[in-house]
Formats: C-alpha cells, structure tokens, sequence
C-alpha cells in the first residue's frame, strides 16, 4: 500500500513541531527588534524556508520519497522562483519614466506641509519615510 | 493519383513564391522606402531574413515534395527500416542553430539603437520636441513653447495640438509618449516604428526621418470600438518651417478672440 | 462518494488491475444516462469533447467569416444574418460589434475548439488506449473536466448575450479592466473571464488526470521510451498545462476582482492590480491604482505562450504516428522526437516576452526573449526533418490521413518560418499587431493543428465507431480546405508587410491601406470556399456513423495498442491484457516475411517466420 | 497489486510507474499547480511592492497587526501537526484516536478562520478595501465629503418620514428625494413643533444645526482651502456634537494611503484565496469526520493525501505571514 516508507518508524512530529514553533518566534523576534532593512529581509524569509523545508521534509513525508520529489519539485520550484524573477526587470523596476500622480500628489503635500508653520499637514496615514517620491521601494522602511 | 498529390505538394510553394514574387508589383508591399535609417536597416534585416527563410521553405517544401514522390514510387516490397541517424540528427540540429544564432546576434544592434536610451541620438533625450498623449481615439500633442525645455508636468504656455504631429526633417528628434487611458500603440509605418503607449508610464521615442511628406500615424494596439479610427498624421518638414508652426500655434493659442488655429478647428470636428 | 474522494482515495480498483474482468465494471447495465451523458468512460468522454467542439468549430468558423466580410466589404450589409442582427443600422455591423466579433471567434476558436479537440477529444479517448489501460487514473475526475466545459459555455454565452466581450482574446486591461473604457461589454468582459476560468478548471483536472494515467498505468513492458509518439506529446502538453495554467487561473481572477463593483456598501469596491491611478477614461473621475498593465501581460503570455504549444504538441504527436504507419516506416528519430518535444516546451516557458516586444518592456529583456524565441525554432526545425526522414524511402497511401499529414508538415513549416520574423525584435516593431501576426498564427494554429487533427479524425475514426470514414469525401474535403487555406491565409503576410493592422473594423480609412480592398476581398472568398468545404467534414463524419464500411480491429495494419482492442473498444478496452513487447513504430522490420509490421503486443521476433503468424495477437 | 503473468509470455511482468497510489500522485500534481497558483499571487505582490514607490507599512495604517498573524501561524502549524499524528493513529488503526486528532484540525481551521474574520474585520471597519482608499489629499477630502454627504441625506430622508409618525401636515416635496425641498419641509416642522412644543423638536433643531455645520465643511473642502487632516479634524468636530455627532459616525476620517488601494488589493487576495484552502480542507475532513465510527482502514490514503493538502495550506501561510505582516 501506500507504506512504503515502512521501515523508518516514524519521526517525532513533536520535535518538528516544537522546531516550527521556534522557528515562528523568531520571525516575530526579526520584527520586534529593529534590524537593517535587508538584514531583516533575508532573516525573516530564510526562517520561512526552513519552516518550509521543515513540513515538507517530515510532515508531508518527502524524506522519505524515493526519486519523483525530485522530478516534480525541481521544475515546480525553478518556475515559482523564476516566474517573479522575470518579472522583476518589467514591474518590479521600471526603465521608462512611471507616471504616477499619487506619488507627485504627495509629494506636493509635504511640500505644502512644510510652509504651514507647525506642519500638520502631515498625515498620521502614511509612514513619512516609506513614501518620499524618490526613496525608490520601500527599502529603507519602519 | 499518386502522382497528383505528389505534384499538388510541390506546385504550391511554388505558387506561393511567384505569388510573392509578383505581390511588389500589385503594392501588396512595404509602403515605400523607409523615411528612417534606423526603418532601412529593419527593412534590410527583413530581407536578409527573407532570404534565409526561402531558401529554407524551398528547400523543405521540395525534400517533403521529392521525399512523398520516391515514397509513392517506391517499387520494393517493404519500406527502406531505419529508425534514424545520429548524424543527422545533430547536421539538422547544430545547420540551423548556427542560422538562428547569428541572426540574433545580427540584428541587437538595431534593437539596442531603437530602445536603449543610453544609444539614443545625443541631445535627443534632454530635449524632447513634444509630449505625445493617446486618448480614445485621438492623439493629443503638446509642445514647449518655442524656445523652451519641454517639462513633464503641463505648462502654461505649452502648445496643444491633435491628431497633427510635426516633426524637423534630417534632425533626430525624441517625444514622450503616454497613454491617458487604456493602451494604444504609436504606428507610424513609413517610419517603421511602433512603440505601445502604456498608461502609467512615459516612453520615449526617437527617429529622425530623411523625407519630407505627411505620413500616417495610426493606432496600433486594441484600445476600444474606435481603435481603427485613431487617425492622425505626422508632418515631416524643413527647421524653419517646423518652428514657424509652433509659433503659428503660439499666436493662434494666445488668439482671445473666437478661435481660428486650424487645430482648434480639427477639435471641433 | 464525493468527487473528492474520487480524487483523493479511492481509486483501488484501477490500482490493483487492468484486466477488465478483474474489477467488474462489466457486469452491470449501465443507464442511458451514464453511458451516453455523464459518462465515466473516458471513451465516450473523448467522443463528447470532439463532437462538442466539432460542433464549435462552425460556430467559430461562423464568427471567422463575419470577421472577413467587414475587412472585405466595410459597412455594408451584411448577408443573411445582417437584417437580423442589426435591423437599425439596415443590416450593417458597428465597430464594436466587429471588435466583438474577433475576440469571440478567437475565443471561441482556442478555448471551446483546439484546446479541448486536442487535450480533451483525443487525449481522452486515445490515452488509455495506447497506453493500454482499462480507463483513465479517475475516471469520475474525467467527467467532470468535461461537464466543466459546460460552465464555461454557458459563461461564454451569456458573455454573448450582454453584448459579447470585446477586448481581444488577449484581454490586455485597462480596456478589459475599466468599465469605462468599453461601456458596450460591461459584464460581457467579466463573463468572458469567467469563462476562460472553467476552461482552465476543465483542462487542469484533465491535465492531473493524463499525467497520473500516462505515469502510472501503463500496461506491462509500456516503457516510456516504448510509448507512442501521441502519448509523449499528451503528457508534455498536460505538464505544459499545469505549470502555465495557474498563472493564467490567478491572473484572471485578479482581473475578475479589477472589475468588481457592486453597488450599495460595496460600492467601489474592486481590486487595482492592472490599473495605475490617475487615468481619466471616458471623462470619469481619475482612478485610483498602483497597479500596472504590463503586469497582466507577462501573466498572460507566462500561460498562452505555453499554450499555443498546447495547441500544438498533440497534433505533433498525432501527426508522427499516422505518418509513420503511412509510410509504412518507423518514425525517423524517435528519441530526437521525444527530446525535441521536450525542449519545446522546456523553453516555452522562458519565450512569452516575444509578444511583448513593442509593450515598453525592459530592452534587456526583449533581447534575453528574442534569443530564446530564435532557440526554440530548434526542436521544431528536428521534428520538421525527422518527418521529412520518415516519408524518405516509405512506401506512402495516400489516403485521406496521410494527405492531412503532409499538409501539417508543409503548412507548419510556412508557419514557423513567419514566426522567425517576428521573433527577430527589430523587425516585430514593424510586424507586431499587423495581419503578418494574423497569417503566422492561421498558419500554425489552423494549417498545422487543425489538418493534424483532420488527419486524427480520419486515423481513429475506425476505432472510434468501427467504421471508416468515406475516402473520397475525406479528400475533397482535403483539397478544398487546403486550397481555400491557403488562398485565405497566405496573401495575408502581404497585408502584414504592407502594414495592413490587425482588429481594425476599417482599414480603408488610411489612404495608405486603401489599396488592398481587392486583395482582402480575394481573402474572403477564399474563407468562404474553406468554411463551406468543413460541411464535407462534418456530413462525412456524421453520416459515416451509419454507413461507413465495417471494419474489424486494425483496418491500417498500425502497431499501437489501441489497435489490439475491438472497434470500437468496450467498457474496459481490452478483451485480452495487453503486453508490450516493443515500441510503436516497428514498420517494415526486416526479416518478417508476411506482413510488413509488428504490433506492440506481438511477442519477440524468433528467427523463423512461423512464430509471426502463430501470434495471438489480433488484427483484421 | 503486481501483474499476474501472461501465460507463455516471454516478458516478466512489471508494474510500470512508480510506487505510489495513483491518487497520492495526482495530488502532489495537484500540489504542484497549486504551487504555481499561488506563485501568481505572491509574485505579484513582490513585483508590484517593489515597483511602487512608497507603500504602506506602518501598522497603524495597514491594521495588520504581527501579533494576530504570529497566533493564526502557530495555530495552523498546531493543526499540520494534528493532521500528522493523524495519519499517525490511521496507520496504526487507531481510528478512534485518529478521529479525535482530525476533530482538533478542524477546530484549530474554526479557529484560524475565527482571527481572520477578526483581521477582515477590523479592515473593513476602517474601510481599508480595495478600490475605496484615497491615496491623496484630494481623494481623502471627497471621501469624506461623500461620505458625511450620504449621512446627512440619511438623516434628512429620516426625518421627514419621521414627520407622518409626529403628526405634524406637511407638503410633501415633490419628488420625494429633491434635498432642497426635504430641507424646507424641516425648517417648516421646525416651525410647527415649536409650537406644538414638541418633545422630537430637538431633533429637527438638532439637524438645522447639523447641516450648518455640515454646509461649512462642505464648502471648506470644495473651495479646496483646507487640507485633509484639517478635514479631519472639523469631522471629529462635528462627531464629538453630544446631540447630533453620532450621525456622522458612518464617516471615516481621512486617511490619504499612497499605494493603499494596491496593498488592500494584494493583502485580501492573497489571504482571501488561503481561506477559501482552509475552507476546502476542511470540507475534506468533515467527509473523514462523518464517517464516525464507520471510519477504518479505506480511508487511511483520503486522510494522508488530504493531510498533505492540509500542509500545503500551512505552507503557503508560512510564506504569506513573514510577506504580509513582518515585511
Ligand atoms: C500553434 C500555435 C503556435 C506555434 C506553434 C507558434 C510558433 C512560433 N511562434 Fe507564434 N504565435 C501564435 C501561435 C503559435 N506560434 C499565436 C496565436 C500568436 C498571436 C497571438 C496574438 O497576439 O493574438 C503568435 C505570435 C507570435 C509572436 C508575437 C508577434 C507579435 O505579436 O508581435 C512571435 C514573436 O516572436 C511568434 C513567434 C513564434 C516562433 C518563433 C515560433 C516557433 O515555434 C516556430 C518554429 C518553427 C519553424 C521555424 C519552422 C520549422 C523549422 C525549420 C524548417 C528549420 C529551419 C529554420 C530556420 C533556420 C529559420 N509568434
Ligand atoms: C484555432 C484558432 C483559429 C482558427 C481555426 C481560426 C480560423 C479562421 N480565422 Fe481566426 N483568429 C484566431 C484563431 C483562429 N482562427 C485568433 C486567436 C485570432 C486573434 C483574435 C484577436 O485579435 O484577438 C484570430 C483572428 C482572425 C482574424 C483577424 C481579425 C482582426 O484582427 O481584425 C481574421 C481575419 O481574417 C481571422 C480569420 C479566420 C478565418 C477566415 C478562419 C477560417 O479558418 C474559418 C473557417 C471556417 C470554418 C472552419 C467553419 C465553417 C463555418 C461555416 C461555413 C459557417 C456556418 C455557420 C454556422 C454554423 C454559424 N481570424
Ligand atoms: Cu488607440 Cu487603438
Ligand atoms: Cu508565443
């Protein structure tokens, strides 16, 4: 039947899920203490992988598979990676100039903001950083 | 019978290549000479593609058409066994590789001198000559006043046209296009050139065209039930007489009386 | 039991054997119901698919020759069904009925016609036939990707019914995304998407389905390299289908969202994935966004590249194997067959941006796809060789299949070659949405796919209804659609190199266009001759039903699997347990005296002839 | 399982494929469609959150709040890891146990739906959806003018029906929905309670006043003389009225989000499409669980591969939660 993994026993799901677990307090860790940005980038997306890796390997047995985990995975992963990859240099960048009225809009508000003495102007709403018109993406946020 | 389908088999291609042989002739052909030089060297990358490319249909049409013949005509009892051949297999693998390759290779420059801002003409990108909007259906232009720096936002003294696009003959020449609505694509096909206007972006656009005419300008992106009727022209003309127009433009835009420009009476049609 | 649990579960019986006698489907009598509508047997599936889509063949076939009567004779009326449909206008369609009417023939061409014949139709009824399996992996799953398509028609007629969407079958947003950009399609648009999203549920059941089945239930000594052609490319093509399709899924849902906006709380509510603010359409309040159109595009084209090598695999396949069986010959190249069609479709994931040559897309990028787009013009130029390799030295009959054959091979090379133009970026500037884009796809689409499928239908016909089709019936139908094929489709490539646009209800408006009326009035009359020579077609394969000639189990003498069942093969497929002894194409083997090939089933060769015809195995 | 041999046959049988039930393997196919569904969507956002230029993270804009996302991760990881032991007891058949593990997974799915709706809720509650978010000044100002404009005419509409309840004649305005006249009818009911000396007078005094107050607004932000966080603050005026404030509750402040709209868009359709997972998973546990006591070792392969389902929902969350919340 479908036991072909017979001989192993089977592993601690406890330990997996203690792991996963931990695992799920540290990415709250990354967000709690302030890290660079990218640093925290990198932090909080290798601890995903691994939780990742962590359920595929054990709680869905593909340690145990034999060869066609490879087969199907393999194409899978390379197309969910390369997929938003290629999108990158179209959306995720932009060669031509983007015409955006928001950004300009606000932009103009700040600007605005700042001849009114006291500046109230500038909105609890948005995270004054995140949006300066010409700090590119959100690199350098919270 | 075997003969006939034999013979119907090559007698096409060959139709097909006195049909297109003959199609110049008739004008179901480019039309006309390129205005650009960038528009030749596509055209010539055109015909050195054609050329490849026939020689290639003709070559497969008459193996299929020589290979069905000998097959139809085969007098042993049973068909020559042979599952295949490794060396051919990698003659007809590595021969048009080699084609493919070099044609892609051939033709970046082109490619590279078309869209790559960095090898576009000096001073083209600092001064763009106008700003060029789609809209369903028409094309709104505005240029800088005459002597100015044409400016991302609207200016006051700008200059508005529709539907007539001018542009100086021997001098290349940059606009910005946008799209203020749904996507349009800028066609201008004795220039050889078609750039998408895509909303939310500002795209550039060089040329620099050898002959002075009226060309068309169409639309060339599905952009709604009027998209064939996206019309407008592109008037390629002397220095002179290009800045002598925008100051016509300038003094009928200032005009306060009731408007005479020609443009404003395109507007009104 | 659920479908799920179909799915999930329980499928012990067709894990365990495939005899037919061994699970007992057999004993009992099935209702007309289930055996005629919803039908588990993938049989009768394959049948529905092709009678439904042949059925929507015609009614695509009807929208193509709307198409070409007002490019030929603009605003004038149109015949028979113009007083009809248009009594205002005198009989004379508008320009959005014509945007209207390309985007469904499109639609109702790719989605409801050679998506479905392929996969659906042959997919089905040859898959475990040829892989010698007594139905397919899930058999109730099966079913169900066929009564999907019936969603998916009813979206799609009602998408007719409010006006019909009119955006291209691209679909490119803001016009599809935007209510008012297009106010005449309204919800037509968001039927239409809705539409495209059942296809898509029914090709991806289908598709998990052909793979579990081609994987996992051949019968014993089908080796994969012992597989048929057919099958290679049915299993590449539902790989194809359930990497790209998602994406597809996923991105019409996002344009679904786009488009939502109901009233009252709801009011304004809607998604702006494709939408970047401050666009004023139609005088309306600027929008609000962050979104961008070209995101759409790359989703799009990330799946319908991809899918126009699912439009066209299967027909390779189909192709390879009545080829090789008319020519008496084994396949040229069958590994290089195999390899080739995998590498097409390997880097048919990586070419979409070909279409997006002109969007604005990154210049680096359209560099990486132009070359990318050169390479996969590789497998196809092997594939076109081995062909030609096969038919070299054969002993050819020309019968209708093998004249439907050589005509994919000669029209897919036209095809492929125009494609070459356009892959070559700088001249696609000029190229792009002109009628050479419109000649280059007809040629590969309808002059490869549709003859390899004429050629499918006129192969399997025999084991579909233990009759042949009529011979001669079947080559005028060929001569006829062939010439009127080409007469319509190959003066097109002059109107794409004279700059003649595509989705343009007048083209005459531009002095420089003007012309070319004759021409496109040629085209026509062309098409008519090619839409009227398909009711040979259809009057052929109906009438047949009744009075074709009786056949028995191999009227070809073919070595594939299918052949060894009765025609046509009962509930279960095989009366006796096929075992495969060898690959599919051992024609003409030498030092076999009284017959000229050796089924899959027949057991090894021995030195003497004897053993040959003591076989078991059956024929005639 | 195997083939029993032909006999006479020259070939020993064998069983092609590989060595796993034909419905595991349709579902890790299955899994890998999924894979590439979901990889639309959260491509999307990456690709997108990147382009942009500016988007919103601070939680008090976005309402995501870490703490409810870190809870929903563990709860789904707690029910993968349910589901496991499981199979677990299944495969030892254990079903009674089995049932009891399957019993906890559908109550943790209850539960991480539970929080979501929380989430979800407290969006809507500050209209943070999709295609309704100013993301200027401008659209934050007519947003609230729209907004407090549709209070007011609520108000109006009720008031005036209110009329026939209190008595009080009055010209019906003709049509019933023209605000001029609404309006006149108030100022005449004004007039009349007074007189009657009225305990609703109040009321209508009340909204005379209200629209007042209302009309000065309104005319601030057309002449566009004010920004929108002074909007903001002459609405909370307004609000904080002790006898007619309460009507403009319905009316959000103004919140200009650059880029809102897009992440709103992103955020409920990536989560949206998990939930409706977390709803087909459960949906295959119900059928296990209605199995009762009937349940044995058929179903031991339905509850691995809707087991493995199950995980592939946990891991797709397990990316959205560092994607959504923490980035
Ligand atoms: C079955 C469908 C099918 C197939 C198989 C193909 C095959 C190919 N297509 Fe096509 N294509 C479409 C269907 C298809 N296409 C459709 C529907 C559209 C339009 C969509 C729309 O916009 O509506 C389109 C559009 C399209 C474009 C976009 C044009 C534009 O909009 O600007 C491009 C650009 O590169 C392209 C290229 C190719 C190439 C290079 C191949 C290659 O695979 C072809 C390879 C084959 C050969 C080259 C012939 C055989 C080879 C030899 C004989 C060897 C020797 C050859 C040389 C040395 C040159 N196609
Ligand atoms: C499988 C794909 C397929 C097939 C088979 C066809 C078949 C045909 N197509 Fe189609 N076509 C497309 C796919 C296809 N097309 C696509 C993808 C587009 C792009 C759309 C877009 O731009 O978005 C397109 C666009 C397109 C255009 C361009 C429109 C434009 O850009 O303005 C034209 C113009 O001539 C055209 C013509 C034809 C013709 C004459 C046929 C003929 O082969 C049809 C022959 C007829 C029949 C086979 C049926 C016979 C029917 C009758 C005799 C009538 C009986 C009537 C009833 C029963 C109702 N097609
Ligand atoms: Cu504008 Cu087409
Ligand atoms: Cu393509």
């Amino acid at each position: 039947m479908h036991d072909d993994h017979g001989g192993h026993g089977h592993p601690n799901y406890f330990l997996v899920f203690a792991a996963l677990c931990g695992f799920t307090g540290l990415s709250i860790m990354a967000d709690v203490v302030t890290l660079p940005y990218g640093v925290k980038i990198v932090a909080v997306l290798s601890v995903a992988t691994c939780k990742a890796l962590c359920v595929m390997s054990w709680f869905m047995h593909l340690k145990y598979e034999r060869a066609w985990k490879y087969v199907l995975l393999a194409p899978t992963t390379i197309l969910a990676l390369g997929l938003p990859l290629a999108l990158m240099p179209d959306i995720g960048e932009h060669y031509y100039t983007p015409d955006v009225p928001q950004v300009d809009d606000y932009a103009e508000a700040v600007a605005h903001a700042a001849e009114h003495v006291g500046g109230h102007a500038e909105t609890h709403a948005v995270h004054p950083e995140t949006t300066t018109p010409d700090s590119g993406a959100t690199s350098e946020s919270k | 019978m075997r003969k006939f389908w034999c013979l119907f088999f090559m007698f096409w291609p060959i139709a097909a290549i006195v049909y297109s042989a003959m199609s110049p002739a008739y004008g179901w052909w480019f039309p006309g000479d390129s205005v650009t030089e960038l528009g030749q060297r596509i055209d010539n990358l055109f015909y050195l593609i054609l050329i490849i490319i026939t020689v290639v249909f003709i070559g497969t049409q008459m193996a299929l058409g020589y290979a069905l013949w000998k097959a139809a005509h085969n007098e042993d009892e049973k068909a020559h066994f042979s599952h295949g051949s490794h060396n051919l297999e990698v003659i007809w693998s590595v021969a048009p590789a080699v084609i493919l390759l070099f044609l892609a290779l051939y033709q970046m420059d082109v490619w590279r001198d078309f869209r790559v801002k960095a090898y576009f003409p000096e001073g083209t990108i600092e001064t763009p000559i106008a700003e060029v909007t789609a809209r369903q259906f028409e094309w709104r232009i505005r240029y800088p006043a005459p002597g100015k720096k044409l400016q991302p936002k609207p200016q006051p003294d700008d200059l508005y046209a529709v539907n007539e696009l001018r542009a100086p003959i021997g001098r290349a020449v940059m606009i910005q296009l946008r799209s203020e609505d749904v996507q349009h694509a800028f066609f201008l096909p004795h220039l050889r050139i078609k750039q998408d206007a895509i909303p939310g972006q500002i795209i550039p656009i060089w040329f620099k065209a050898e002959k002075k005419g009226i060309y068309e300008l169409l639309c060339a992106e599905l952009c709604g039930w009027g998209h064939y009727k996206m019309r407008a022209q592109l008037t390629v003309e002397r220095e002179v007489e290009f800045q002598d127009y925008l100051k016509k433009l300038q003094t009928d835009q200032n005009y306060d009386g009731f408007p005479t420009s020609d443009s404003v009476a395109k507007k009104e049609e | 039991m659920s479908t799920a649990e179909v799915a999930l579960g329980h499928d012990h019986d067709h894990d365990h054997a495939h005899a037919p006698d061994a699970h007992g489907h057999g004993h009992h009598q099935l209702s007309f119901i289930q055996k005629y509508v919803f039908s588990e047997d993938h049989k009768m599936i394959g049948l529905q698919f092709l009678f439904t889509t042949l059925l929507m063949l015609f009614l695509g076939g009807g929208l193509a020759l709307g198409v070409r009567w007002q490019v030929a004779f603009p605003w004038t009326d149109l015949p028979i069904l113009g007083r009809i449909l248009f009594p205002e206008a005198g009989g004379q369609m508008s320009p959005e009925f014509y945007t209207m009417l390309f985007t469904m023939h499109a639609t109702v061409m790719i989605f409801l016609v050679i998506i479905p014949i392929l996969a659906g139709a042959f997919g089905n009824f040859l898959i475990p036939l040829m892989v010698g399996a007594d139905d397919m992996a899930f058999p109730k799953l099966n079913m169900m990707s066929y009564w999907f398509m019936w969603p998916a028609m009813l979206f799609f007629g009602l998408s007719f019914y409010h006006g019909g969407a009119a955006a291209g079958w691209t679909s490119y947003p803001l016009l599809s995304d935007l209510r008012q950009s297009a106010p005449y399609s309204g919800s037509a648009q968001t039927y239409w998407l809705l539409g495209v999203t059942f296809v898509g549920v029914s090709s991806m059941m289908g598709s998990v389905n052909y793979m579990t089945t081609i994987i996992n239930m051949r019968a014993p000594g089908m080796t994969l390299f012992r597989m048929p052609l057919t099958i290679w490319s049915m299993f590449i093509t539902a790989i194809l289908q359930a990497f790209a399709l998602p994406v597809l899924t996923a991105a019409g849902f996002m344009l679904v969202f786009d488009r939502l906006d109901f009233g009252g709380y709801f009011e304004g509510i809607h998604s702006t994935f494709f939408v970047p603010a401050g666009l004023v359409v139609n005088n309306a309040e600027p929008t609000v966004g962050g979104g961008q159109p070209l995101l759409w595009q790359h989703l799009f084209w990330f799946y319908s590249h991809p899918a126009v090598y699912i439009m066209l695999l299967p027909a390779m396949g189909m192709v390879s194997d009545v080829l090789s069986c008319m020519c008496r010959k084994p396949i040229f190249g069958y590994k290089p067959m195999v390899y080739s069609m995998s590498a097409i479709a390997g880097l048919g994931f990586i070419v979409w941006g070909h279409h997006m040559f002109t969007s604005g897309m990154n210049p680096a990028l359209g560099m990486t796809f132009m070359v990318s787009t050169m390479m996969i013009a590789l497998p196809s130029a092997v594939k076109v060789f081995n062909w030609i390799g096969t038919i070299w030295g054969g002993r050819v009959q020309f019968n209708t299949p093998m004249l439907n054959c050589v005509a994919f091979v000669s029209m897919f090379v036209v095809g492929g070659l125009s494609g070459i133009f356009m892959a070559s970026v700088p001249t696609d500037i000029y190229f792009h949405d002109t009628y050479m884009i419109v000649a280059h796809f007809h040629y590969v689409i309808f002059g490869a796919t549709l003859f390899g499928v004429f050629a499918g239908i006129h192969f399997w016909y025999p084991k579909m209804f233990g009759r042949m089709m009529n011979e001669t019936v079947g080559k005028w139908h060929f001569f006829l659609t062939f010439i009127g094929f080409n007469g319509t489709f190959f003066p097109m490539h002059m109107l794409g190199i004279a700059g003649f646009p595509r989705r343009y209800a007048d083209p005459y408006l531009h002095p420089y266009l003007e012309h070319l009326m004759p021409l496109n009035q040629f085209i026509t009359y062309s098409a008519i001759l090619m839409g009227f020579s398909q009711f040979l077609l259809l009057g052929n394969f109906f009438v047949s039903i009744f009075n074709g000639k009786k056949i028995g189990r191999n009227p070809w003498n073919a070595n594939g699997l299918e052949w060894t069942a009765p025609s046509p093969p009962g509930h279960g497929n095989f009366d006796i347990l096929p075992v495969v002894y060898r690959g599919p194409y051992e024609y003409s083997t030498p030092g076999q005296v009284d017959r000229d090939f050796l089924m899959q089933t027949d057991p090894p060769l021995r030195k003497t002839a004897s053993t040959v015809a003591a076989t078991p195995a059956v024929h005639h | 399982m195997s083939h029993s041999p032909t006999p006479g046959s020259a070939v020993p049988p064998i069983k092609m494929g590989i060595a796993i039930p034909n419905s595991k393997l349709c579902l890790w196919l299955f899994l890998g469609t999924e894979i590439m569904f979901f990889t639309a969507f959260i491509g999307t956002y990456i690709v997108l959150r990147l382009g942009s230029k500016g988007w919103p993270t601070s939680p008090d804009v976005t309402h995501i709040k870490v703490f409810w996302g870190g809870l929903n991760t563990f709860v789904l990881i707690l029910s993968s890891y349910f589901v496991v032991v499981c199979h677990e007891a299944m495969n030892q058949h254990n079903f009674a146990k089995a049932q009891k593990f399957l019993q906890m997974t559908f109550a943790l799915a209850i539960v991480f739906l539970g929080i979501k709706s929380y989430e979800y809720y407290g969006k809507i509650d500050h209209d943070i959806l999709p295609g309704r978010i100013a993301e200027n000044d401008y659209q934050a100002k007519k947003k609230v003018l729209s907004e407090s404009e549709k209070a007011v005419t609520n108000r109006l509409t009720g008031l005036v029906k209110q009329l026939n309840s209190l008595k009080i004649e009055y010209a019906k305005p003709e049509p019933a929905n023209d605000q001029g006249k609404q309006r006149a009818v108030i100022q005449d009911a004004v007039g009349k309670l007074k007189a009657s000396n009225s305990p609703a007078l109040a009321d209508y005094e009340g909204f005379v006043e209200m629209d007042k107050a209302f009309g000065e607004m309104k005319q601030a932000i057309l002449a566009e003389q004010i920004t929108s966080s002074e909007v903001g603050k002459k609405l909370s005026d307004l609000q904080a009225n002790a006898q007619w404030g309460w009507v403009f509750k319905s009316v959000h402040e103004p919140h200009p989000i650059l880029y809102g709209n897009i992440f709103a868009s992103c955020y409920f359709i990536m989560t949206g499409f998990h939930a409706i997972h977390v709803i087909v998973g459960m949906i295959l546990f119900v059928i296990v669980l209605k199995q009762g006591s009937n349940l044995d070792g058929k179903w031991t392969d339905f509850v691995e591969n809707s087991g493995l389902y199950w995980h592939f929902v946990d891991l797709v969350w397990i990316f959205l939660f560092p994607l959504l919340y923490i980035l």
